[in-house]
């Protein structure tokens, strides 16, 4: 019993630590990747004390990012305006943070270690009705944005709150049907199980992966995953020659840097979602619980040991996570940003019916191969 | 569900129940609410019930809370203030219902438990669940496709523009100065 | 894993048919209706007509079926049948009423026409459903759409406001009703209505449980027909609606609203009367009472009628705390239902805006500019009054007879009582019209054809069901000894 | 184990403190609040009758009262809206066009 406490809350703690560190991490991937694509270094004061440089060793932009930045926000003054309602206005970042956060606990970042005798599932909460989690409580993260727009007691705020929440729960119809489909297709709401089932493969070589089953969904899930997130070209709640900075006007210090992590927890959220719904999660391609089956005519074989195997899927997880992570970014930085009414029809017009027809035919698709 | 834990969540709904009707601002007010049925929603998971506890949080808290909040801020309401007509009336009334929740509960405390029925394995599930309403409900649950298609018609028909005007229903002048204390 | 077989749900399409026909219908006129501008909505009108029609066409096949489908959940008896076809009635008289009155105001055609045929909808499932659920469902279909319908003239801060009173008290009672259907489930491990009379007869039933729950399903259904205390919504949305739809409400949803309340308290309950027909006692009588006496005082004929809706849903209480009586009640409705609505329509020819027109001293002379309307308007009180020959005093007649034989005199006597009263404002109108030389400020003129064609159907009902009540008395018999015939008989025909 | 007749006199009080929001409030937007409340107050109660009985009926129909209170949500809001265009104001003590 005691030990089974604390393997939960190692693995709860690990989960919470790797989010953290990627989430921390996107700050410093967003700086580079800006400057990437608008030909430029970027983020090249980052050196510790000029240590670094003086010594001839490459800028330690990152870890910079990781501690430096989170200092220097967390000591600035935190400002609430003159009629705000300050209760609220405190505890709207966090009810943003908060739900993103928490959807990482029943996300499955490994398939089983086995210490000992024990068997350790390689994911923070195993509950059965993950989906369904992920898509309640993502329902639930509307209120910080929402209500960090209205309690700041500014115009531009309020309008960037309602712009927000408008747009979330819209897509969020988009986002539902996508995880829908996935979840018809595989027969289950447990995402553990939806990663094991994109084990193995097709015509002795192709990962089995939910990409081929449901491209439609892929691309639902990404485009309503950017709208859920509100970055460009979705980024009219904060959008700035509009609305000053949209729903976060009125903060700074802490309180803003927490949303500003909110947006990139949810990039990094989004792209859980996306490797694990469609890019097989923590499968590797053509490993298996022994180890490698290599495709082919002679079909090569590299037997590991489960730890390996573990710590390939971890590695491999968080690679496409990551993966993702920079084409988000690469997308932000590309496209121009929409029209409201271009948002809220893509949402409503474009979105919601291809999602609706795709479920259908999905559900028909099923019924005909499986009969399940 | 430990009574511990049942302990908690009580206390957590009937609070912020209380907050509901004791808030003076509606937007506090929709925030207890919330908080209520999120709560409620713990209940039912705790009850075995967890693919509805989660469609509960999904639809209730996800989205016609939101819709309240949406209507709320549409309007600019503001505090409220006390009320000033048939309090007595209304505190008669309070009082009434609060005989009744007595009542009820006394009732409900004697009425002794039914032993608990064992339970299905899959109680609770999404499939289970699923397996009623496209079996069993059938017709019900084809019913509440025509009913939402009638709340969609009903609001758009109650909420377009007037044809031929830009506005929607021109106010009467003699109420445009309440705009400031409208509500209120 | 076995796959769903259709078939063993009791799977049937006859007793889905005549409420397909209503979805499909109203879903077309939504269709249709997006290319059309609001004033040319009477085209729309006919076609709903239509759907009426063919979904009536649909009822008649299901005459003498007298089984029940989708295990249990609809019930295709005869008792279905004859409020499917009231009902029906009652909307297209309302649907006609509404022809002209839609397009003069503006209203959105072919929302307003869906939203009537939806309502239907959710009338016929209240009067098929065979569980609680889909009581429910049919109730709440019908009331969103009602609700709608209450507050469609948007420019009248008005009916906007009757709309919301509706719509506040509609819900409030909704929860009422829910947690009565909560605890009779609780109560009896089942929302099937026959599982419900099996528990209670064989006493496997938690009785706090079931009184809990009896008693609040009777503040939930009294809210919706329009019981007192229950009524205080009834006056302000029946004014400030538009008065087809207030014809609509005070008929469609009341018939539908008793054809599920006699249906789950007569027969389902009906083993446990015991410990509701006291508290129905107390009801009608307080109902007729409250009903009559402030309907003395209005001065406006929408709330007068309103008021009258109130009296005669106590008159059909009275009918259901007897046994015997439920052909009574059923009879009764139908004779109210028509009544009820002719004069709705004789109340549109002479209202000009949602305002002026509505006063009974606007009735004055009458007689004198448009005789017709004043002698079919003359009828239709006489027949609420209750007096011979007319449908009104057959309906009192059987009802009261019913009562008496289970002992309920002095229930019978309170309301003798008020029908006395009742004659009161119901003659004060006919003196107004006839006796009353004053000039009438309102000219009755935009009489359009649906409204006569309304008028002369609800005057000819009245008359005849009136004159030769048997086979209609026969009708609501043989109705309701089908829904009450024992559940053997009752078998899937789909198997 | 939590008595599951605990879960039932929860669901009374919550249902009481709705009746109560809905008499005692002026702002009909609260009021209707206070209707969700109870409409919650009856899930509650069906959901922990269907765990005592063990059938799955009681969540069925608590996915009907979902379903509903969403479609009463749409046209109630709707509805306030109109008022409020009408008559800019939600009090319900000032909406008196029509006699309570």
């Amino acid at each position: 019993m005691a030990i089974e406490l604390v393997i939960g809350a190692v693995k709860a703690l690990v989960v919470l630590l790797l989010v953290l560190n990627v989430t921390g991490s996107m700050l410093w991937f967003e700086r580079k990747g800006a400057a990437l694509i608008q030909d430029r270094i970027g983020a090249n004061r980052a050196a510790i004390f000029g240590v670094g440089r003086r010594m001839g060793l490459p800028n330690l932009g990152l870890i910079n990012t990781l501690i430096a930045d989170p200092i220097k926000l967390f000591t600035k003054e935190d400002f609430v305006p003159a009629g705000a309602d300050r209760v609220l206005h405190s505890l709207a970042p966090f009810l943003a943070l908060f739900p993103v956060l928490v959807t990482f606990a029943v996300v499955p970042i490994g398939d089983v270690l086995r210490i000992g005798s024990r068997t350790i599932t390689l994911q923070a909460a195993n509950l059965p009705a993950a989906a369904l989690y992920v898509l309640a409580v993502l329902g639930v993260g509307v209120y910080g944005v929402a209500l960090g727009g209205w309690a700041s007691n500014n115009r531009w705020a309020l309008l960037g709150g309602i712009r927000a929440s408008a747009q979330m729960i819209s897509y969020e119809m988009a986002m539902g049907l996508a995880i829908l489909a996935v979840v018809v297709t595989y027969g289950t709401v447990d995402l553990q199980t939806i990663c094991r089932m994109q084990g193995g493969v097709w015509f002795g070589w192709l990962p089995r992966w939910g990409i081929v089953l449901q491209p439609v969904s892929f691309i639902l899930l990404l485009v309503a995953g950017i709208a859920e997130s509100k970055r460009v070209p979705f980024d009219l709640p904060e959008g700035e020659s509009e609305l000053v900075a949209g729903y976060f006007t009125e903060y700074s210090g802490g309180k803003q840097a927490v949303f500003m992590m909110t947006d990139f927890a949810e990039v990094v959220l989004v792209s859980v979602l996306i490797t694990l719904f469609f890019f097989g999660g923590w499968q590797v391609p053509w490993l298996y619980a022994d180890g490698f089956h290599f495709p082919g005519p002679h079909g090569a074989f590299l037997a590991l040991p489960n730890y390996a195997v573990a710590i390939l899927q971890i590695i491999a997880f968080w690679v496409k996570t990551l993966f993702f992570c920079l084409l988000q970014i690469l997308v932000r930085w590309t496209l121009p940003r929409l029209r409201y009414d271009q948002l809220m029809g893509l949402g409503w017009k474009g979105l919601l019916p291809l999602g609706l027809l795709n479920l259908v035919v999905t559900a028909f698709v099923v019924v005909a191969v499986g009969g399940r | 569900m430990p009574l511990w834990l049942f302990a908690f969540f009580a206390i957590i709904a009937v609070v912020s129940a209380l907050g509901v009707i004791l808030q003076r601002h509606p937007v506090h007010c929709l925030l207890a609410l919330a908080l209520a049925l999120l709560d409620i929603g713990a209940l039912f998971i705790g009850l075995g019930a967890e693919a509805l506890g989660f469609l509960q949080i999904i639809i209730y808290v996800g989205a016609i809370m939101v819709l309240f909040l949406f209507v709320i801020w549409l309007l600019n309401l503001q505090r409220e203030g006390l009320a000033t007509e048939r309090i007595g009336l209304k505190v008669i009334g309070t009082l009434a219902a609060a005989a009744l929740g007595a009542e009820l509960c006394a009732l409900l405390v004697h009425a002794g438990p039914a032993p608990a029925a064992p339970l299905p394995v899959d109680y609770g599930s999404l499939r289970s669940l699923a397996r009623l309403l496209f079996a069993n409900y059938l017709v019900a649950f084809e019913v509440t496709s025509a009913l939402l298609l009638a709340a969609m018609v009903g609001a758009i028909g109650l909420a377009r523009r007037i044809p031929g005007t830009n506005a929607v229903a021109a106010p009467p002048s003699d109420v445009a100065d309440r705009l400031r204390s409208a509500a209120g | 894993m076995n796959t769903l077989n259709l078939a063993n749900l009791g799977f049937a399409w006859l007793p889905l048919l005549p409420l397909i026909a209503v979805a499909v219908g109203a879903a077309i006129i939504l269709l249709v209706g997006v290319r059309l501008e609001d004033e040319d909505s009477a085209g729309l009108g006919i076609l709903a007509l239509g759907v009426l029609l063919v979904s009536f066409v649909c009822t008649l096949f299901t005459i003498g079926v007298n089984a029940e489908a989708f295990g249990g959940a609809l019930l295709t008896d005869d008792y279905t049948a004859f409020f499917e076809i009231v009902i029906q009635a009652a909307a297209a008289i309302s649907v006609a009423l509404s022809l002209d009155y839609a397009a003069d105001n503006g209203l959105a055609g072919a929302e307003y026409y869906s939203l009537v045929l939806f309502a239907v909808l959710g009338m016929m499932l209240m009067a098929a459903a065979g569980d609680l659920i889909i009581v429910f469902l049919g109730l709440e279909t019908m009331s969103i759409a009602v609700y709608a319908l209450a507050g469609f003239v948007r420019r009248e801060a008005r009916s906007s406001e009757a709309a919301l009173k509706y719509f506040l008290l509609g819900a409030f009672s909704t929860g009422f009703l829910l947690y009565g259907i909560a605890l009779i489930y609780g109560a009896t491990g089942t929302v099937h209505l026959d599982g419900i009379r099996a528990a209670i007869v064989a006493r496997a039933a938690s009785q706090p449980y079931l009184e809990l729950g009896v008693g609040l399903m009777v503040i939930g259904f009294g809210f919706k027909v329009a019981a007192a205390p229950f009524h205080a919504w009834t006056p302000d949305a029946y004014e400030g609606a538009p008065t087809p739809i207030t014809a609509f409400m005070a008929t469609g949803v009341k018939l539908a609203a008793f054809a599920s309340f006699v249906r789950v308290f007569m027969i389902y309950l009906g083993p446990a009367a015991a410990q509701w027909s006291g508290v129905l006692w107390v009801l009608a009588a307080l109902t007729m009472t409250v009903g009559n006496v402030v309907a003395l005082v209005q001065d406006n004929i929408k709330r007068m009628l309103a008021y009258s809706a109130i009296a005669h849903a106590g008159y059909a209480l009275v009918g259901m705390t007897a046994a015997g009586s439920a052909a009574a009640v059923l009879y009764y409705l139908v004779a109210y239902a028509f009544a009820t609505l002719g004069a709705f329509a004789v109340v549109i020819v002479l209202e000009r805006r949602a305002t002026a027109g509505l006063r009974i001293a606007d009735y004055r002379g009458l007689a004198q500019t448009r005789p017709g309307l004043a002698a079919a308007m003359t009828l239709f009180m006489l027949s609420l009054t209750g007096v011979p020959p007319l449908a009104g005093f057959v309906g009192k007649l059987y009802v009261f007879a019913a009562a008496v034989d289970s002992g309920h005199v002095p229930l019978v006597v309170i309301a003798v009582i008020n029908s006395a009263i009742s004659a009161y404002y119901y003659i004060g109108v006919i003196v107004a019209m006839y006796m009353q030389e004053g000039t009438p400020e309102i000219e009755p003129s935009g009489a359009s054809p649906g409204v006569l064609i309304g008028v002369a159907i609800a005057a000819l009902a009245v008359v005849l069901i009136g004159i030769a009540p048997t086979p209609y008395m026969n009708a609501a018999r043989d109705a309701f000894a089908a829904a009450a015939g024992p559940p053997a008989q009752a078998t899937a025909f789909a198997r | 184990m939590t008595p599951l007749n605990y879960f039932v006199v929860l669901s009374a009080v919550l249902f009481v403190i709705g009746v109560a929001g809905v008499l005692l409030r002026r702002n009909v937007i609260v009021m209707f609040m206070s209707i969700e409340l109870m409409l919650n107050a009856v899930n509650l109660a069906f959901v922990a009758f269907g765990r005592q009985l063990g059938n799955a009926e009681g969540q069925v129909i608590v996915f009907f009262a979902i379903t509903v209170a969403a479609a009463e949500a749409a046209v109630g809001l709707g509805i306030i809206i109109a008022v409020f265009r009408n008559r800019m104001t939600l009090n319900a003590d000032e909406l008196k066009l029509l006699r309570w």
